[in-house]
């Protein structure tokens, strides 16, 4: 409809980080209540956030709590109320905050946290890398995870509008590569706030989960045990979260249209196929190495090697169809990973890729590339390295050992 | 039974200028002679003052005595009236009396007691010092008695336990404008927050971590707060989430100065679950994670005195109190409840628990008084510029060995651990009383900041 | 056939007390209230100041109509039980009614002693423990130009001051060496008969009465040591007895009294006892004595009532201490506790102002206090009751205790129980 | 795509000189990624900074190894690392220094010098040794790749105030105008 007007819009344009880009998302969702500690490389988020508040940008309560489990305290608290409410952390810190953070999603509290990625301790280690936020994949917040700083500033604001949705009603993790996304500064074209206004519309306020004197109630009473109405209670609780976690994956592609619809960005939103018209084999990637091997893929295509590439966006509820749907006919897929699933010796995305390429019996040749830990660099020379394993692996169908990228680097 | 007003008195503000016995003496006896008086101030010997008039008893015993109907309690000002038409002189009423409140006057020639003056007090004005006050327990439980009960009937406590005494008391006072945090442990365990669905509370009510009270309350109130609504936030929790794991959190709030109630019930321990040992379980008890056996004898550290710790974050307001002085506690109550607008309060309530301390149901509130007249605890405020100030001195305490049998979790103590027990007290009775030196001379351990929350 | 749940029998001290306690532990259970005397409830302790004209008889009453109709009791005024059938818990009265009950408390009270005196029946005497022998007393009280009391209890006492003022000349006979000796010792009695004799009282202490004649003015009162007493009025004072009778055959245990454990519990199911007809633990010998005093009544009946509503706030009876007030001719004589006789380890402080009519008794037992006796000398008995009752360790202000017993009793009091 | 690293030492203001030069960059209608070296930046050690700039968008966001251009805003930084290091053949050296030309030792790899006296500049300017806008200036001057009215605006649109402000504006004019740049001739075979 306003596709037209929207074009003629001059976009306000600055340079600015990751880190920036996310302040400026949560500045412009109008969030009442944000609590912030710092942590590298997380640190100058919060302190955009600070800054923001003290000078009247953004008009929200702003709480400096002594840790990151408070931090995800108060905001749980003031969700209660009724507030929108917004934090960032990663690594340690999340680590930290891990025990409110299991409860929130269970409370069907919707809220917006980045996790500005961070290698996981130990090797004692400050820079970037997806472990912290693979490592909380399975507690039923939803995860999305950025590719640009556009994206990270987008995807704050949509965030709300899936996390407040009244058939998803649960948390979201907007993530950011730590170091590339979070200092990476790039331009960046700022929405309107009239426009993320009508975009966002109403607060939407979980009201089977409040702590309002005006309408009591005891919220999250002990439930389950065995015997009485505790374990068939128990279920119905969780079956419900799966059933939010499953709703969000439709909800998640009908705010990314609203937005790019809205505001003129389009971001694919649970994955993005590219140049996979006419691919034999394919690339899996995730968060901001994607560019990367974006250029790699067009310099091989330009070679006439027939790769393609698939980005997960978002990461929970994991888009298993869509994924099945880009990747069910290749004759090899290699999937990048910047963590580490232990215990299986790879990826924890390429677990992920291939469960649901085997859950739909589609027979798919897959190698492991992990790479990027710790702050490592994801270059165009690594991805061509990854292509050529990956076309080999195409041609002779005999998977090998999961691949090091930065191991000889 | 209605409830009424009462003269109450604070000796520790008395300083025996006798004005009140004169004001009395000039209205019944029209003479300064202070002997006369209806109220009599009796100096102790080694310093202050005690008090000796009539308590107007809900069960008075002087009506019980007396052959002659001579004595009757009001039933609409709940005052005893002496009729002289009707006495006798027989003087049996004084020996109903455990409060020297109804004797002989030689001069008047029969027995005089005090009649409250008709409800407004001569000797309650007369006093300078704040040592007279005609708001009493009675008035309190008469005010409270009327706001509505926001526990539901039918909380499942041990026999005999004081914390539902407590949150009863509590959350009636602070009133339904209010979101209450119980933490795990007793309270919840009691069903205040419930359990498949049921709730305990007719306010909004929930389980916070065990870590986390502080924060989640400080969330809740910033919210309503900036939303221009007066709620209040108020925790009910446990010494072991506060003194322990809550510990961080407890601290963050308090110097943020969040507009918090924080009221810790302290049982010394984890003992819902089982009677393990908190940080404020004192020296020498038995707990199921400090059992007693050929070589352990009990908790080998001193109990972590966390109302001291949360007065040095200078809170608005910081108080201890215990079940076996209510009246205590409601002045602090509401201290606490105007302080929590304006930053962090804190109220420390001694609560003896009668399963993990293995004594008799009954005993409960007994254990609770002997605790302060041992001194085992001390009762206290702190306000920021005020300092700290003994809400109920004991300058002669009983002996410890009266408490410390009354429990079944000392009964294996040593006499070196008894004594190590009596010199561990004394030192914190030695140094609250230096920080109440201090704080009456309006300096010392008075702090220069008080924390207000922003906005 | 009424049925009642709890049945109060004696509307005295022990009764009422019950009563109250019952109707605030039990808002409901139905409630019957017997009294011998056609009357609204009376204390017998009010009794001499009826005769003396103290206390008007319609104005006596520690209960009215109201009061029951408030506490929901059916009050039964002028009806006597006859006999207890325990088994059934059916109580018979006199006149033949029966009223069936779940639980009962025999508060029956006393009555006065008979001596067995020869002659004593044949001749007309007083007797005080009805509020009629009290309005037959005053009635004739100003015709009476001669007396002799028997007995110097409280009872004689009251009375012969009582005739003393009227103007008659009147005799105490005791046996004992000298007056109330339940509650002082001769040094302090002595200062009680000093003003009795000042008011032109005899007093015949050592005395016995072997026989009564009646003469055409009166009687004539024999006494041992020989000769005799005319006088135109006798009053007998010589002590009371539990009135039992109606328990005959019932099966509750009786010695003089009627035996109760520390809840006021007879020795039979449903069935307790309270006031002058128990007898209940001593305080300091753990004997069951009878401890006809009204504040003991008092307690006893709360005792009761508790225990017979099961409530749980019942702690048991303490002990009976002795103790008394008494005031004469405009003087005051304070007794509580006893004086130490048979014991050990006493410690005891002793001022007497013979003069001045001062007399101080205090009597400590290992720096707790036993006794406290005061003439004209004013402390706070309910306090001192208290310090006894509860054992307070006296050691630490002994010497203030002795100087200043109800200024030091005052303080303790305050800090211990305020 | 144009490949820019600059080179300087904690506290002289390299990764603020990248996010400056970013601003710039799109100001004049190009698309940019500025990534910065991570480490623990205390005052002194040497740091790197990274931008690349195009008039397409940018995808890759990661550090540049084949520069087109080396920034150095210290003239002793070179002594600590290759700064040299993966640059470009017939690339570009802008390059803090008071010496000239024939002073320095360079690869054969550089094409184009602009060399720039900055500390002695800065010291006139600041009363200290902060060179960034004036090499921003000697960038300007050196590739012609960032218009100087985009740099004004993007030292404007900064955190500089009042004095500063004025300071670094003329830093940036005196950087353009004080630098010299040198077309080396090289062999095809170098």
């Amino acid at each position: 409809m306003a596709e037209t007007a929207v074009a003629t819009k001059r976009p306000k344009v600055i340079v600015c980080d990751g880190n920036e880009a996310a302040a400026w998302g949560v500045s412009l969702a109008n969030v009442d209540m944000v609590a912030v500690y710092p942590i590298t490389p997380q640190s100058s988020l919060v302190e955009y956030l600070a800054k923001f508040v003290a000078d009247g940008r953004l008009d929200a309560e702003i709480v400096d709590a002594e840790g990151e489990h408070s931090v995800l305290s108060v905001l749980q608290g003031g969700a209660l109320a009724g507030a929108r409410t917004y934090t960032a952390t990663c690594g340690p810190g999340l680590a930290f905050m891990f025990e409110p953070y299991l409860r929130q999603p269970g409370l069907r509290l919707p809220m917006v946290m980045s996790i500005v990625t961070r290698d996981t301790l130990t090797p004692q280690s400050v820079w970037g890398g997806h472990q912290d936020a693979m490592s909380v994949r399975e507690v039923g917040w939803i995860q999305i995870y950025c590719e640009t700083v556009q994206e990270v500033l987008d995807t704050v604001i949509m965030a709300y509008r899936v996390a407040e949705h009244h058939d998803v009603m649960l948390p979201v993790n907007v993530c950011h590569d730590g170091n590339y996304l979070s200092y990476g500064a790039a331009r960046v074209e700022l929405p309107e706030q009239a426009d993320v206004n009508v975009f966002l519309g109403e607060r939407n306020v979980n009201w089977h989960a409040a702590l309002d004197p005006s309408r009591p109630m005891g919220v999250d009473p002990l439930t389950g045990g065995a015997g009485g109405p505790g374990p068939k209670m128990f279920v119905k609780y969780r079956k419900g979260h799966c059933r939010g976690m499953q709703n969000a994956l439709k909800v998640i592609e009908e705010v990314h249209e609203d937005w790019a619809r809205l505001i003129g960005h389009r971001f694919a939103p649970l994955i993005e196929s590219y140049a996979m018209e006419g691919a034999k084999f394919a690339l899996v990637t995730i968060g901001s190495m994607t560019g990367a091997a974006k250029d790699a893929i067009d310099e091989a295509r330009a070679r006439g090697v027939p790769v393609g590439l698939v980005k997960i966006k978002t990461y929970r509820p994991f888009p298993a169809q869509a994924v099945v749907q880009a990747l069910g006919s290749m004759q090899a897929v290699g999937v990048v990973d910047r963590s580490v699933s232990f215990g299986w010796d790879c990826g924890p995305v390429f677990q992920d890729v291939t469960a649901a390429l085997g859950r739909a019996a589609a027979r798919v040749p897959a190698m492991s590339f992990i790479g990027g830990l710790a702050g490592a660099d994801l270059t165009t020379d690594h991805f061509a390295r990854v292509i050529a394993r990956v076309a080999q692996l195409a041609q002779e169908k005999t998977p090998g050992a999961t691949v090091w990228l930065n191991e000889t680097d | 039974m209605q409830a009424f007003n009462t003269i109450a008195f604070k000796p520790e503000q008395c300083t025996g200028c006798n004005d009140c016995m004169v004001a009395c003496a000039e209205v019944k006896t029209q003479t300064t002679e202070i002997s006369r008086s209806r109220i009599q101030i009796v100096p102790a010997d080694g310093g202050g003052y005690e008090l000796a008039m009539c308590r107007q008893c809900g069960d008075p015993k002087c009506v019980s005595n007396c052959p002659a109907a001579a004595l009757a309690k009001d039933d609409g000002t709940g005052v005893i009236a002496w009729d002289g038409n009707k006495c006798v002189n027989c003087l049996l009423c004084t020996v109903g009396c455990a409060y020297g409140g109804i004797v002989y006057e030689p001069a008047a020639g029969h027995v005089v007691k005090c009649d409250s003056c008709g409800g407004d007090p001569v000797c309650v004005k007369a006093c300078g010092e704040g040592a007279l006050k005609y708001v009493t327990t009675a008035e309190l439980y008469k005010r409270v008695g009327d706001l509505e009960d926001l526990f539901v009937p039918g909380l499942a406590g041990c026999q005999g336990c004081n914390t539902e005494l407590i949150m009863r008391h509590t959350l009636r006072r602070v009133g339904p404008e209010t979101v209450l945090a119980t933490p795990p442990g007793c309270i919840p365990g009691m069903g205040s927050v419930g359990y498949n669905g049921m709730v305990g509370t007719k306010v909004p009510v929930f389980h916070p971590l065990l870590t986390n009270t502080a924060s989640m309350l400080a969330g809740v109130k910033r919210f309503y707060k900036r939303q221009g609504r007066k709620v209040t936030a108020l925790a009910l929790a446990g010494d072991g989430g506060a003194s322990d794991v809550g510990f961080q959190s407890l601290s963050g709030a308090a110097e943020r100065g969040e507009q918090i109630l924080f009221i810790v019930v302290d049982n010394e321990g984890y003992m819902n679950t089982g009677m393990q040992r908190s940080s404020c379980t004192p020296y020498g008890a038995w707990t199921s994670t400090t059992p007693v056996g050929e070589r352990g004898k009990g908790k080998t550290q001193d109990a972590k005195n966390l109302p001291l710790l949360m007065m040095m974050h200078n809170c608005a307001y910081v108080a201890t109190s215990s079940t076996a002085f209510m009246e205590d506690f409601y002045e602090k109550l509401e201290k606490a409840m105007e302080a929590s607008e304006r930053g962090f309060a804190y109220l420390h309530l001694y609560s003896p628990c009668t399963t993990g301390w293995r004594f008799p149901a009954a005993q409960n509130i007994e254990v609770a008084r002997k605790a302060v007249e041992t001194n085992f605890v001390m009762l206290w405020e702190f306000e920021p510029g005020q300092g700290l100030r003994l809400s109920h001195p004991i300058d002669r305490p009983r002996p410890l060995a009266e408490y410390l049998k009354a429990q079944g979790k000392y009964k294996h103590l040593s006499p070196e651990q008894i004594e190590h027990i009596q010199r561990s007290l004394d030192e914190n009775a030695e140094f609250i009383r230096g920080l109440a030196a201090g704080g009456s001379a309006r300096k010392g351990v008075t702090l220069p900041r008080v924390p207000i929350a922003p906005g | 056939m009424q049925e009642t749940q709890y049945l109060i029998v004696g509307a005295s001290h022990a009764g009422l007390s019950a009563l109250r306690t019952l109707r605030m532990a039990d808002s409901e259970g139905s409630l019957t209230l017997i009294n011998r005397d056609a009357c609204l409830p009376y204390s017998p302790t009010v009794l001499p100041y009826v005769v003396s004209g103290r206390s008007q008889p319609d104005n006596v009453a520690l209960q009215g109509e109201a009061d029951f109709e408030k506490l929901k009791v059916a009050y039964r005024p002028g009806k006597t039980v006859r006999a207890i059938d325990a088994k059934a818990q059916v109580a018979t009265l006199a006149d033949g009614e029966r009223i069936a009950y779940q639980k009962l408390l025999v508060a029956s009270g006393a009555r006065p002693i008979v001596p067995a005196i020869p002659g004593l029946t044949e001749v007309p005497f007083h007797v005080l423990r009805t509020l009629d022998d009290a309005v037959q007393l005053r009635v004739r009280l100003a015709s009476i130009k001669s007396a002799v009391v028997l007995g110097a209890g409280l009872i004689g006492m009251h009375a012969a001051e009582n005739l003393a003022k009227a103007g008659a000349e009147v005799t105490i006979v005791e046996m004992l060496p000298h007056v109330l000796a339940a509650y002082f010792d001769a040094e302090a009695s002595s200062i009680i008969e000093r003003a009795f004799i000042g008011k032109g009282v005899t007093l015949r202490t050592g005395e016995k009465v072997v026989g009564v004649e009646k003469t055409a003015k009166g009687c004539s009162i024999k006494l041992q040591s020989g000769g005799a007493i005319e006088a135109d009025a006798l009053l007998v004072g010589v002590g009371v007895a539990p009135i039992v009778d109606f328990l005959a055959g019932s099966g509750v245990a009786i010695d003089r009294g009627v035996l109760v454990d520390d809840t006021m519990k007879t020795s039979v199911e449903n069935i307790w006892a309270a006031g002058d007809v128990a007898q209940a633990k001593s305080f300091y010998t753990g004997e069951k004595i009878l401890n006809g005093i009204l504040p003991d009544a008092v307690e006893q009946g709360r005792i009761a009532g508790l225990a017979m509503a099961g409530d749980s706030g019942l702690k048991p009876y303490p002990g009976g201490i002795p103790l008394n007030t008494y005031t004469f001719f405009g003087q005051q004589a304070l007794s509580v506790g006893v004086d130490g006789e048979g014991m050990t380890d006493l410690e005891i402080e002793k001022r007497v102002d013979a003069a001045a009519n001062r007399y101080l008794k205090i009597v400590l037992r290992n720096n707790r206090l036993v006794g406290i006796f005061g003439i004209n000398r004013p402390f706070d008995s309910g306090v001192m009751w208290e310090l006894i009752q509860r054992r307070i360790d006296l050691a630490p202000v002994k010497a203030q205790f002795f100087a200043q017993p109800r200024e030091t009793a005052r303080v303790l009091m305050s800090r211990t129980w305020r | 795509m144009y490949e820019v690293r600059i080179h300087g030492r904690g506290g002289q203001g390299a990764v603020m000189m990248g996010g400056m030069l970013a601003a710039a960059v799109v100001q004049d209608g190009n698309y940019v990624v500025a990534v910065p070296s991570f480490g623990f930046e205390r005052r002194g050690a040497p740091v790197a900074s990274f931008l690349r700039f195009d008039d397409k968008e940018i995808r890759q966001m990661t550090n540049i190894y084949r520069p087109d251009c080396l920034i150095c805003i210290d003239p002793t930084v070179a002594k600590s690392v290759n700064i040299f290091d993966g640059l470009k053949v017939g690339g570009v050296l802008v390059q803090a220094t008071a010496k000239p030309l024939a002073a320095l030792t360079l690869p054969e790899t550089v094409g184009t010098v602009g060399l720039c006296d900055a500390v002695s500049l800065a010291q006139k300017i600041f009363k200290r040794s902060i060179t960034n806008t004036l090499m921003l200036g000697a960038f300007a001057r050196t590739t012609g790749k960032v218009s100087m009215e985009a740099l004004r605006a993007a030292i404007e649109d900064s955190d500089f105030r009042d004095a500063g402000l004025t300071q670094n504006l003329e830093a940036l004019d005196a950087g353009f105008r004080e630098t010299t740049v040198h077309v080396i001739e090289r062999s095809a075979a170098a």
